[in-house]
């Protein structure tokens, strides 16, 4: 049972809390991706759960132990650092027999479970090399093995895929998600890349300014963001926001004659500054809509099967809406756009969304 | 090299680059080769002649360096000064780089606080001249002015005074660690610049494999700043074969008790410009120098050809 | 845990806190006696100056002696025309090695690192007999030029290492701009070496500052002491008058501990090249 | 800033070294190591002189004694030393004579106030060639702390017997170093002790020149008999002396911690401007010795820079040295260095006149090391010092430091081989 769970951590740096009151459960053998920009806490979430810094408050318990007293070799998890921290100094066995032999676990054993993960992530040919001699992603397997040789309860990865080149990520990738799914590990990952939160997770945290903004399985944080920030984070291109005010009961005004009808969550008050929030790839052109915007085309980016194309309201705002092929629609057009009403998310002054 | 740009890439004529290329390097060639170069040539050259009683100079060949190493009147001094500066710079090296090593370790540690002010006093000391330093330490270890003597006393340990300066079994070892406090600086702002070089996320790395920060340091840091290690053995090396200042700051050109802290740089001094009744000799005074040319030049030659080679160098 | 973290954290500064004190500690001392009457430097060198004890009596010999400030400014003097030249000729050097190709580049690179294994203390003999002949015996040009010579290998080998890292990119658009190789090395390139620069000027100013060799010997006398020299002889003098020697020591250290206070920052970071955290 | 080209950079570098040559016509400029008489040369010697020589003005630029030697050569070398040189005894200014960096002043009017003694030190080998007008000598001896006698109801020693009788008394008493002289500089231990009592051993003059010819041999008993006295001070000399430098031995008289200081002459300056109460008597000779001799040794002469611009001017000033007059202001503003010239001086401090007293009492020497003795290779002076230095420290018997000095003499010195 090697379940994580977090229980009001904080961590402050003298008057800066880096982290607030974070909760957070871990399943066993669940795969959780925390996500965030830069800065907002994550990495310092996952080197907290290392004990690699030292908490202010709260608690954390590894496989039902509370672990915050405990260094980190004692907590039962392993780590692979965004620059994969292999020791230069030592070959790729020595690398990843080093934690094991300071454990004092016997030589027998180490060889055992090195030539396994060696097995498991091919990396035999490869074990009198040192890390300089490897390519990034030889070196990458390399810190993966060197955690699975510890079999920790926890593996925690710190953004392992930023250094490698996109192929290579893509790649890197998908052989984490098997990995996964061989060892049946729990796994605590870090990104700032929500494509590989998507693609990765049993469940995302979504991570701002030292907060919990949203926890919950992929597509639930898609379709159901719980606040503007979720929404914007999640989804590539991100979502488009457009201000409005709360004209009169399901009306919306955008401003410079730019009107919508269309149900608003009863929450909605009259008066009230609202945010449309609205993906491109749920806008359509030129189809007769209930809800629909009209605009001219600033420029169309074609991708091939799809693109994107900016198109400029009246109102001076721009919003990119996905082209599914469309080869008649062309810059300096007007077009209409038409959003599906099941896709319109109505964010509130303070960024929540406001529900039905 | 092969970012070197040439004069066909750039249009130039012959003539013109060649102007370039003087404009750049004439003034650091020049000044360089004429006082640096030639006096290093001359002082070997000078070392081929032998000065005759009625102070003029005849061609001795390599005979110089026969009379400094088996003529008991000269090579007694010589290997006497020779053992010396062996003594001072193994003092150097078994001592101050050590103690520079272990500071640097604990300056780098992580979350320290205060690390730029004990950075900034504890290299004060290197900032200062030899000449101060030599005689203010001259004044705290005097029998006279007694503090030695006082702050060992004041710990119980009054009976250990000794005028160690004075004594022919002490007096090196006593210099030597004076030099070793002044100049305990340099290793270590040079192993913590190493130290600093090494990726946190390594040291994480060790952590979470469970080394505490002793065995860290042992066993992923030391091996990595190997190469800074060296550099600063070589440094400790050509600087100890050169040392001088202190030891005629402290000890004077003679070098007592009986040559006792006796050393290359102050046997080079009194050979070359006498001592009371000791007329100057320069051409036993070249023959020195070049000795000590020799070897340095030994000295950073094993460096570069046998240690830096086999030492491996690791790119973060 | 957490107490053993902090019984660690106190070792540490316990060990640091005395080795600072041990660095510090005779210079505090030397300074401390040198503001007491005779009798209190026998009497208690361990005890700070007091109102009774106190006593100014060292400095008014030291400033008496006029000299003591010409022998500060003979230093500045040299120390700033060693570390200008020095950083001059030693970047344009520099610059012409690393960038421009000729036959006997690799040569003399190597020919100019000699001078970084070997010290030119050991070519003292035949120094001297050069700037005899020079005439210039007694000036501060000849120490300028000895320590020039000295300190050019090291600003050659840092400035270069530093050169070759600046992008290549940077001197083309600067050439298709229509630059002179001139124009190019003294607005583009010097501007850029700055860092480096601090680095070898901190290399060049600490020895240099100190030297008490050179001075000794090519400059001993005639009023072109420098403060080193100038203080080793003005203790000579008084070696007895311990008010002087202790003011005279301090009137050497004070300066340059203030200016070393003041700029420590800048100078460990040229020392470590910039890797200060 | 460009079109600097490398010819300016290479004239603005010439221009600079020409501008810092000295010229300096109508005005002598004084080389000396003496620093310690800088303020007497400035107030009362030069002034004397130029009273009379209104139109000459003279500095006296000293450097520090232990650098005086190389710094002197490196400027001679360079042709920026002064126009009037201060001349060490013997060899290391007849190096400078040989080299043509000393004039001869054997025309000088003033050079018959001198004996051939006195001239010896600055005299060529061969006798007919003087290049340094003598200027004072040193006299070894004791000085005391009348003080420190009177409390202790102590009286000076005559004899060696009585010498170690009273430092005994001062040792037992426990409040005071019975004899001031550390050996950490080591020249204290050959020039205060060995030079200061030896003479009466070796019987002066006669001892001396014996050592010169060859008839005498520094293992002779009166050379072993002179370390062994020397050897007995140990157990008197302060705690620590063995890191005792000159400075903290005047420093330990000066502060009336000590009782007897082993002296030269020039220190009686110190230690007045130290106020000390003090008295002098000479080196006790042994027992059954009927005469006494003491170290009067030629210390210090002047001389003229060969290649001075104003060697007109330097004359008349190295004549006016060796005048009565000079004589008189030297003696007087120096107590502790004695006119070498014939003229009669007289000398108001009482402590330099019992110096100067002993030349009536006792027969003259210098010291043994100086003429000659010197020359070769290993140098018999450092070796002096060496040994001495280790006979007072005890790591060295006094037969050894004889058969020492006598196999370096060996070495290189004919009438030893």
């Amino acid at each position: 049972m090697s379940e994580v769970k977090i229980e009001k951590l904080c961590k402050s740096y003298g008057p800066i809390d880096v982290l607030k009151d974070i909760d957070l459960t871990v399943e066993d053998g669940s795969f959780v991706v925390l996500v965030g920009p830069s800065g907002c806490g994550k990495s310092t979430l996952l080197r907290s759960i290392a004990g690699l810094e030292p908490v202010t408050s709260g608690t954390i318990n590894i496989g039902g132990k509370q672990v915050n007293d405990l260094p980190p070799a004692q907590r039962e998890i392993a780590m692979v650092f965004q620059s994969y921290a292999l020791y230069p100094h030592k070959n790729v066995y020595d690398n990843m027999a080093f934690g094991l032999k300071f454990a004092r676990t016997p030589k027998a054993e180490i060889d055992q479970r090195v030539s396994e993960a060696a097995r498991i992530l091919q990396l035999e040919p490869l074990l009198k090399r040192r890390p300089r001699e490897l390519s990034g992603g030889q070196r990458q397997r390399v810190a993966i093995g060197r955690a699975i040789v510890r079999k920790p309860q926890v593996f925690l990865f710190d953004e392992p895929l930023s250094n490698l080149d996109a192929a290579l990520r893509i790649n890197t990738r998908v052989e984490i998600a098997k990995l996964h799914r061989l060892l049946k590990a729990t796994i605590v990952y870090v990104t700032h890349d929500q494509v590989e939160a998507m693609t990765l997770a049993d469940k995302i945290v979504v991570m701002n300014a030292g907060r919990v903004e949203q926890t919950g399985r992929p597509l639930d944080l898609y379709y159901r963001p719980a606040n503007k920030f979720v929404a914007g984070f999640i989804g590539s291109p991100a979502m488009n926001f457009i201000d409005a005010t709360v004209a009169k009961k399901d009306y919306l005004e955008f401003g410079s004659g730019v009107n919508l009808s269309l149900p608003l969550p009863k929450s909605c008050k009259v008066g009230e500054r609202v945010t449309l929030g609205i993906r491109p790839e749920h806008i359509q052109f030129g189809a007769r809509a209930k809800i629909q915007l009209d605009g001219k085309i600033d420029i169309i980016e074609r991708l091939g099967e799809i693109g994107y194309a900016h198109v400029a309201l009246p109102n001076g705002q721009t919003i990119v809406a996905q082209v599914n092929g469309e080869p008649n629609v062309g810059n300096g057009q007007t077009v209409s756009l038409a959003l599906s009403s099941q896709q319109i998310h109505i964010f509130g002054e303070d960024g929540t969304t406001l529900t039905a | 090299m092969a970012k070197e740009t040439d004069a066909s890439l750039m249009g130039m004529s012959r003539a013109n680059y060649m102007r370039l290329l003087a404009f750049f390097l004439a003034p650091a060639v020049i000044v360089y080769s004429v006082f640096s170069i030639y006096p290093l040539l001359a002082t070997i050259f000078n070392s081929l002649y032998l000065r005759q009683t009625d102070g003029s100079y005849i061609f001795n060949g390599v005979g110089n360096f026969g009379t400094l190493l088996t003529d008991t009147t000269w090579s007694v001094s010589f290997w006497n000064a020779m053992k010396n500066n062996f003594i001072f710079f193994l003092i150097h090296m078994c001592v101050q780089n050590p103690i520079g090593i272990a500071l640097a370790a604990l300056l780098s540690l992580p979350q320290l606080k205060f690390r730029a002010a004990y950075r900034t006093l504890i290299f004060m000391p290197t900032m200062l001249s030899v000449v101060i330093i030599g005689f203010t330490w001259q004044l705290i270890l005097s029998p006279l002015w007694g503090i030695s003597k006082m702050l060992l006393q004041s710990v119980g340990l009054g009976a250990l005074f000794a005028p160690w300066l004075g004594q022919e079994s002490t007096a090196l070892i006593t210099v030597s660690l004076i030099s070793v406090w002044q100049f305990v600086g340099i290793p270590m702002i040079l192993i913590y610049t190493a130290l600093l070089a090494i990726p946190d996320e390594l040291v994480d790395a060790a952590t979470v494999d469970g080394l505490n920060q002793f065995q860290t340091f042992f066993f992923v840091k030391l091996p990595l700043i190997i190469p800074a290690i060296g550099l600063v053995s070589v440094l400790t090396f050509v600087n100890n074969f050169n040392a001088f200042d202190l030891i005629y700051a402290m000890k004077g050109a003679l070098a007592g008790p009986n040559y006792s802290s006796d050393i290359m740089g102050t046997l080079f001094y009194r050979t070359f410009f006498g001592n009371q009744l000791q007329l100057g000799d320069a051409s036993m005074g070249s023959t020195i120098a070049t000795m000590m040319f020799l070897i340095i030049l030994v000295g950073v030659m094993v460096y570069l050809f046998v240690i830096q080679r086999r030492i491996q160098r690791y790119s973060f | 845990m957490n107490v053993r973290k902090h019984a660690s954290a106190f070792a540490v500064h316990a060990v640091l806190l005395a080795y600072t004190a041990l660095a510090l500690a005779p210079i505090i001392l030397v300074i401390m006696n040198s503001f007491k009457e005779r009798k209190a430097i026998f009497g208690s060198p361990l005890k700070p100056p007091s109102p009774s004890t106190f006593s100014l009596i060292g400095y008014d010999k030291v400033f008496g002696d006029s000299s003591i400030a010409s022998y500060y400014i003979n230093s500045i003097t040299v120390t700033g025309g060693t570390i200008f030249f020095t950083l001059l000729f030693g970047s344009m050097a520099a610059w012409a090695l690393a960038e421009y190709k000729f036959r006997w580049n690799t040569l003399l690179a190597i020919f100019l690192s000699i001078g970084i294994m070997v010290p030119i203390r050991l070519g003292s003999v035949a120094l001297i007999q050069l700037i005899a002949q020079l005439n210039l015996i007694n000036t501060l040009t000849a120490l300028i030029l000895v320590y020039v010579a000295q300190n050019i290998p090291l600003a050659v080998f840092i400035l270069s290492e530093f050169i070759g890292q600046i992008p290549k990119d940077l001197r083309e658009a600067a050439r298709c701009d229509g630059l002179s190789e001139y124009n190019i090395f003294f607005h583009i390139i010097l501007p850029l070496l700055r860092p480096a620069m601090a680095t070898v000027a901190v290399f060049t100013m600490i020895p240099v500052w100190n030297d008490l060799w050179f001075p000794l010997l090519l400059a001993p006398a005639g009023g072109k002491q420098t403060i080193t020299l100038g203080i080793q002889q003005f203790l000579g003098q008084y070696i007895t008058d311990w008010n002087s020697v202790l003011s005279a020591l301090s009137t050497a250290i004070i300066p340059v501990l203030i200016l070393y206070v003041i700029f420590s920052r800048q100078l460990i970071r040229g020392l470590t090249s910039g890797a200060v955290k | 800033m460009l079109k600097l080209s490398l010819k300016t950079l290479l004239l603005a570098a010439v221009a600079v070294a020409a501008s810092a040559s000295v010229a300096s016509a109508g005005k002598l400029t004084i080389e000396s190591w003496r620093n310690d008489d800088a303020a007497i040369w400035k107030d009362k010697i030069i002034p004397a002189f130029m009273a009379k020589h209104p139109d000459i003005t003279v500095e006296f630029t000293p450097t520090a004694p232990k650098e005086y030697n190389a710094a002197l050569n490196a400027k001679l070398a360079g042709g920026t030393a002064g126009d009037i040189i201060t001349c060490r005894p013997f060899d290391a200014s007849l190096e400078l004579y040989n080299k043509g960096f000393l004039a001869s002043v054997n025309d000088l009017g003033s050079m018959k106030n001198f004996s051939d003694v006195a001239k010896s030190a600055w005299t060529t080998d061969d006798g007919k060639t003087t290049f340094c007008v003598p200027m004072g000598s040193v006299i070894h001896g004791f000085i005391y702390n009348k003080d420190i006698f009177a409390e202790l109801k102590l009286t000076e020693p005559k004899t060696e017997e009585e010498f170690l009788a009273t430092l005994d008394a001062i040792k037992k008493d426990g409040k005071y170093v019975p004899l001031v002289l550390g050996t950490n500089d080591q020249w204290e231990a050959a020039t205060m002790g060995f030079q200061n009592i030896g003479p009466n051993y070796w019987k002066g003059e006669e001892g001396r020149k014996a050592l010169i010819d060859g008839t005498g041999k520094l293992t002779d008993k009166s050379y072993v008999d002179a370390f062994t006295a020397l050897a007995k001070w140990s157990p008197y000399m302060g705690d620590g002396y063995k890191a005792q430098t000159y400075p903290d031995s005047q420093n330990l008289f000066g502060l009336g911690k000590g009782a007897i200081y082993a002296a030269g002459s020039w220190d009686i300056s110190t230690f007045r401007g130290q106020k000390v109460n003090m008295g002098a008597f000479k080196a006790p000779p042994p027992a059954g010795s009927k005469d006494c001799y003491i170290s009067d040794h030629t210390d210090i002469g002047i001389g003229m820079n060969a290649k001075t611009p104003n060697a007109a001017d330097a004359k008349v000033f190295l004549d006016w040295i060796g005048s009565e007059e000079f004589a008189g202001i030297f003696a007087n503003a120096l107590p502790g260095f004695f006119p070498l010239s014939n003229a009669k001086v007289t000398i108001s401090d009482d402590v330099a006149q019992t110096f100067v007293g002993w030349r009536g009492e006792c027969k003259s020497t210098i010291r043994n090391s100086y003429q000659i003795l010197s020359r070769g290779t290993p140098n018999l002076e450092n070796e002096m010092w060496n040994v001495s230095a280790q006979v007072l420290n005890g790591a060295m018997k006094p037969e050894a430091a004889a058969a020492q000095l006598e196999d370096g003499l060996k070495k290189w010195y004919k009438p030893h081989q």
